[in-house]
C-alpha cells in the first residue's frame, strides 16, 4: 500500500495559483481549457479519495467552464457581445489580488521566525501553582470574550432545564396570511378548529385578524348561536359557488 | 537525583529563574520552579559548564532556589533596577520599589482597565445584554450573590443605576455606561454580537482543519 | 517649558522610565511617557536634585526619553539581566533576550503558541491591510469560506470586533490587536510592506515568468 500525498490549498484560488506556478503558466494569458480539466481532475480525484469537496470548489469549477464555453465562441459573435472583453478577465484580477496577500502573508511569516524567541513578561501561565486559581480568571477583555460569556451562562442555563423567555414575534399579518392560505384550500375553517391546542396569544391573534379580514371585506363570518363556534368563509370562493 | 540545570553555572542558573519569575503571569510558586527547571525545560541550546556545585551534595534544593533568588535581589538592587523579586502568596513575582511604587500610586488608573475576572465578566455580559436588569434577576441567572462583583462593575464605571423596577422593595436597575462602550471600542450596544450570531461565531465545525491536520500528519511521516 | 521630572538626577530619570515601562500592561508609547512624567506624577517622595539637565536647552525631550531607554538597556546588558525592552506596538516593553526566550520556548506549553496555519497568516495579512473588514469580504478575496479561522484569530486574540457595517444583515468588521502587533514585532501597522509594492513586485515576477516562458518556447524553436 502507498501513501498519497496531497497538496493542502486554501481554496479553489489557491488550487489554480498552484498549476499556474507549477506549469509555468502566464497568469495573463491563461489557457483556460487546460486549466479547466486540469482543476476537475484535481476534484475528481478528490471525490475517488473520498474527501468532501467544499462547495467553493465546485462554484469555481462551473466558472471556469463558463468561460471555458465563451471563450469557444467564435471571434465575430464575441465582438458583437460587449466590445469582446476577455472572459478571463475578472478571473485574473482575483487571482493577482489574492497573490499579493499570499505574499504579505510570507512577509508576516518572515516576521515569526524573527520574534521565534521573544517572549513577553507574564507570558506563562501557571499550571500547578494554587495561586493560579486565584489570579488565572483575570484577563483583558474584548467584545468576542464579553459575547462568549453571555453564551455560556445561557447555554449552562438551557442545561439546567430554564428557559429562555423569548419574545414571540407574532403577528397579525402572518394570521392574516396563514387563515387565507387556509381558505385557498379549504372551504371553510372553523374557529375551534383553527386554534386548536394554539396558546392564548394566537387565539387572540386569529380573533383579531378575523376581524380585520371580515372588515377587509375578504371573508365572511358564521355563527350558528351565540357561544357556537364561528366558521370562516372565502368572499371569493362564496361568490363563484 | 540531579539535572542538567545543576550542571549550569552560576550566572546562567541566576538567569533562568530570573527569566521564569519574569515570564510568569502571577507569582510562581518554588514547587513550580523546581518542577520547570528539572524536568520541563531545554537547556541544549547553552554551553554547558559543569560547576563546582556538581560535586557538592544538594541536600535542599528548594533552599537553593531561595538562595538564588536573593542573589538576584542583590544584583537588581546594586544595578539601580527599580523593581525587585518578592514573595507574595507563595509565590515569587516582581514588583517596584517602595519608592518606586509610590510614584505610580500617582497616576490615575494606571492603565490596567481592561482586565476583568471571571464573575466581572460574566455579570457585565448579563447587563449588557438583559438591560435594564435588577440584581435579584443577575443572581437568579448567575445563580450566585452578586452584590460585590455589581459594586466593582459600578465603582469601575462600566454600569451605572437606570432607575428602579416597580416590584416589590424598588431595587434598582442597572445598565451598562459610556465608560463601558469605550472599554469594548464599540460605538452602540446594537453592535454587540446577538445569540445567532454568538452561537454561528463559537460553534464552527472542524472538518475542515481535521483534515489539514490529517494530511499534515502524513507529510511528516514520509 | 521644563517641569520638574527634567530637575530629577539622570539615575532617577531612568528609574522611572523604566518603572513605568516595566508596571504596564501594554507597550506603552513615548507620547503617554512623556504625558506621565510631564504632567501626572507626583515626585514629592523623592529627594529633588537639581542636575546638570536644567541647565540645558532640551530640544528635543523624546530624544531625550529614546537616549534614557537605550542607557537603561545598556545598564540591563552589562548587569547580566536577561530581559531587555523592545519597541513594538505603538510603545514601548519588556521583553526575554533571545538566548533566554529559547530556553522559554522550550517549555511544552509553549510549543505550538507560535505555531500559525497558511489559513491563518493569510486571513491576519487580509485584515492586517485591510481593516476595518468582514468575513463576507475576507472571503471574497480568500475565495474560500473562513469561519474557522476568523474564529480561531478572535480566540488567540490576534483580532477583534470593531463594530458592524452598515450593509444587509450589519455583519461585523474585524480589526487586529495589540496582540497581534506583539506576536508579529510589529511597531506599527505603516511598517508592513506596502501593498503597492508588493502588487509592483508580483507583476513584475509575473512578467518575468512570461519572460523565461517565451525565450524557452524560442530556444525549443530554435
Amino acid at each position: 500500500m502507498y501513501k498519497i500525498i496531497l497538496p493542502i490549498f486554501e481554496g479553489p484560488l489557491d488550487l489554480l495559483l498552484y498549476f499556474i506556478k507549477r506549469d509555468e503558466i502566464n497568469i495573463y494569458d491563461i489557457p483556460i481549457a487546460r486549466i479547466t480539466d486540469e482543476f476537475l481532475n484535481y476534484l475528481k480525484m478528490m471525490k475517488e479519495l473520498d474527501i468532501e469537496v467544499a462547495s467553493e470548489f465546485v462554484v469555481m469549477a462551473s466558472t471556469l467552464m463558463e468561460i471555458k464555453a465563451k471563450m469557444l465562441l467564435p471571434i465575430e459573435k464575441k465582438d458583437e457581445l460587449t466590445q469582446s472583453e476577455d472572459p478571463r478577465k475578472e478571473l485574473v484580477q482575483q487571482l493577482l489580488d489574492y497573490q499579493v496577500f499570499k505574499e504579505a502573508s510570507q512577509s508576516l511569516e518572515n516576521n515569526l521566525e524573527f520574534m521565534q524567541n521573544i517572549y513577553y513578561r507574564g507570558i506563562y501561565e501557571s499550571d500547578i501553582s494554587e495561586l493560579s486559581a486565584k489570579f488565572k480568571t483575570y484577563k483583558p477583555a474584548s467584545v468576542y470574550d464579553l459575547a462568549k460569556a453571555f453564551y455560556e451562562i445561557i447555554k449552562r442555563k438551557e442545561e439546567e432545564g430554564f428557559q429562555i423567555i423569548k419574545i414571540a414575534e407574532y403577528k397579525i399579518e402572518d394570521a392574516i396570511s396563514n387563515i387565507l392560505e387556509i381558505l385557498t384550500k379549504e372551504q371553510q375553517i372553523s374557529f375551534q378548529k383553527l386554534c386548536l391546542n394554539e396558546k392564548k396569544q394566537i387565539v387572540v391573534l386569529y380573533f383579531v385578524a378575523i376581524l380585520e379580514l371580515v372588515k377587509q371585506g375578504k371573508i365572511y363570518a358564521y355563527q350558528s348561536d351565540l357561544n357556537g363556534d364561528i366558521f370562516l368563509f372565502s368572499v371569493s370562493k362564496f361568490y363563484k359557488n | 537525583m540531579l539535572n542538567k540545570f545543576w550542571n549550569l553555572n552560576k550566572t546562567i542558573q541566576k538567569q533562568i529563574i530570573e527569566t521564569l519569575i519574569f515570564a510568569s503571569e502571577f507569582p510562581i510558586s518554588l514547587d513550580e520552579l523546581l518542577d520547570i527547571i528539572e524536568n520541563k525545560l531545554d537547556f541544549s541550546g547553552l554551553v554547558e559548564q559543569a560547576s563546582e556545585i556538581t560535586t557538592i551534595e544538594i541536600n535542599n534544593v528548594e533552599e537553593v532556589i531561595m538562595n538564588t533568588i536573593e542573589e538576584i535581589n542583590s544584583d537588581l538592587q546594586n544595578s539601580n533596577r527599580p523593581y525587585k523579586i518578592i514573595k507574595v502568596a507563595n509565590g515569587y513575582t516582581f514588583a517596584t520599589r517602595n519608592e518606586f511604587g509610590k510614584i505610580l500610586g500617582s497616576l490615575p488608573k494606571f492603565r490596567n482597565k481592561k482586565r476583568f475576572s471571571k464573575a466581572m465578566l460574566e455579570t457585565l455580559a448579563i447587563i449588557a445584554y438583559k438591560q435594564p436588569i435588577t440584581k435579584p434577576e443577575i443572581e437568579e441567572i448567575r445563580g450566585t450573590n452578586s452584590s460585590e462583583v455589581v459594586n466593582t462593575l459600578l465603582e469601575r464605571d462600566l454600569i451605572k443605576i437606570v432607575g428602579r423596577k416597580d416590584t416589590v422593595g424598588r431595587p434598582f436597575m442597572y445598565g451598562t455606561t459610556i465608560e463601558f462602550l469605550k472599554t469594548f471600542g464599540i460605538s452602540d450596544l446594537s453592535e454587540l454580537p446577538n445569540l445567532e450570531e454568538i452561537r454561528t461565531l463559537i460553534e464552527i465545525k472542524n472538518t475542515r482543519e481535521e483534515l489539514t491536520l490529517k494530511i499534515d500528519f502524513e507529510e511528516e511521516n514520509n
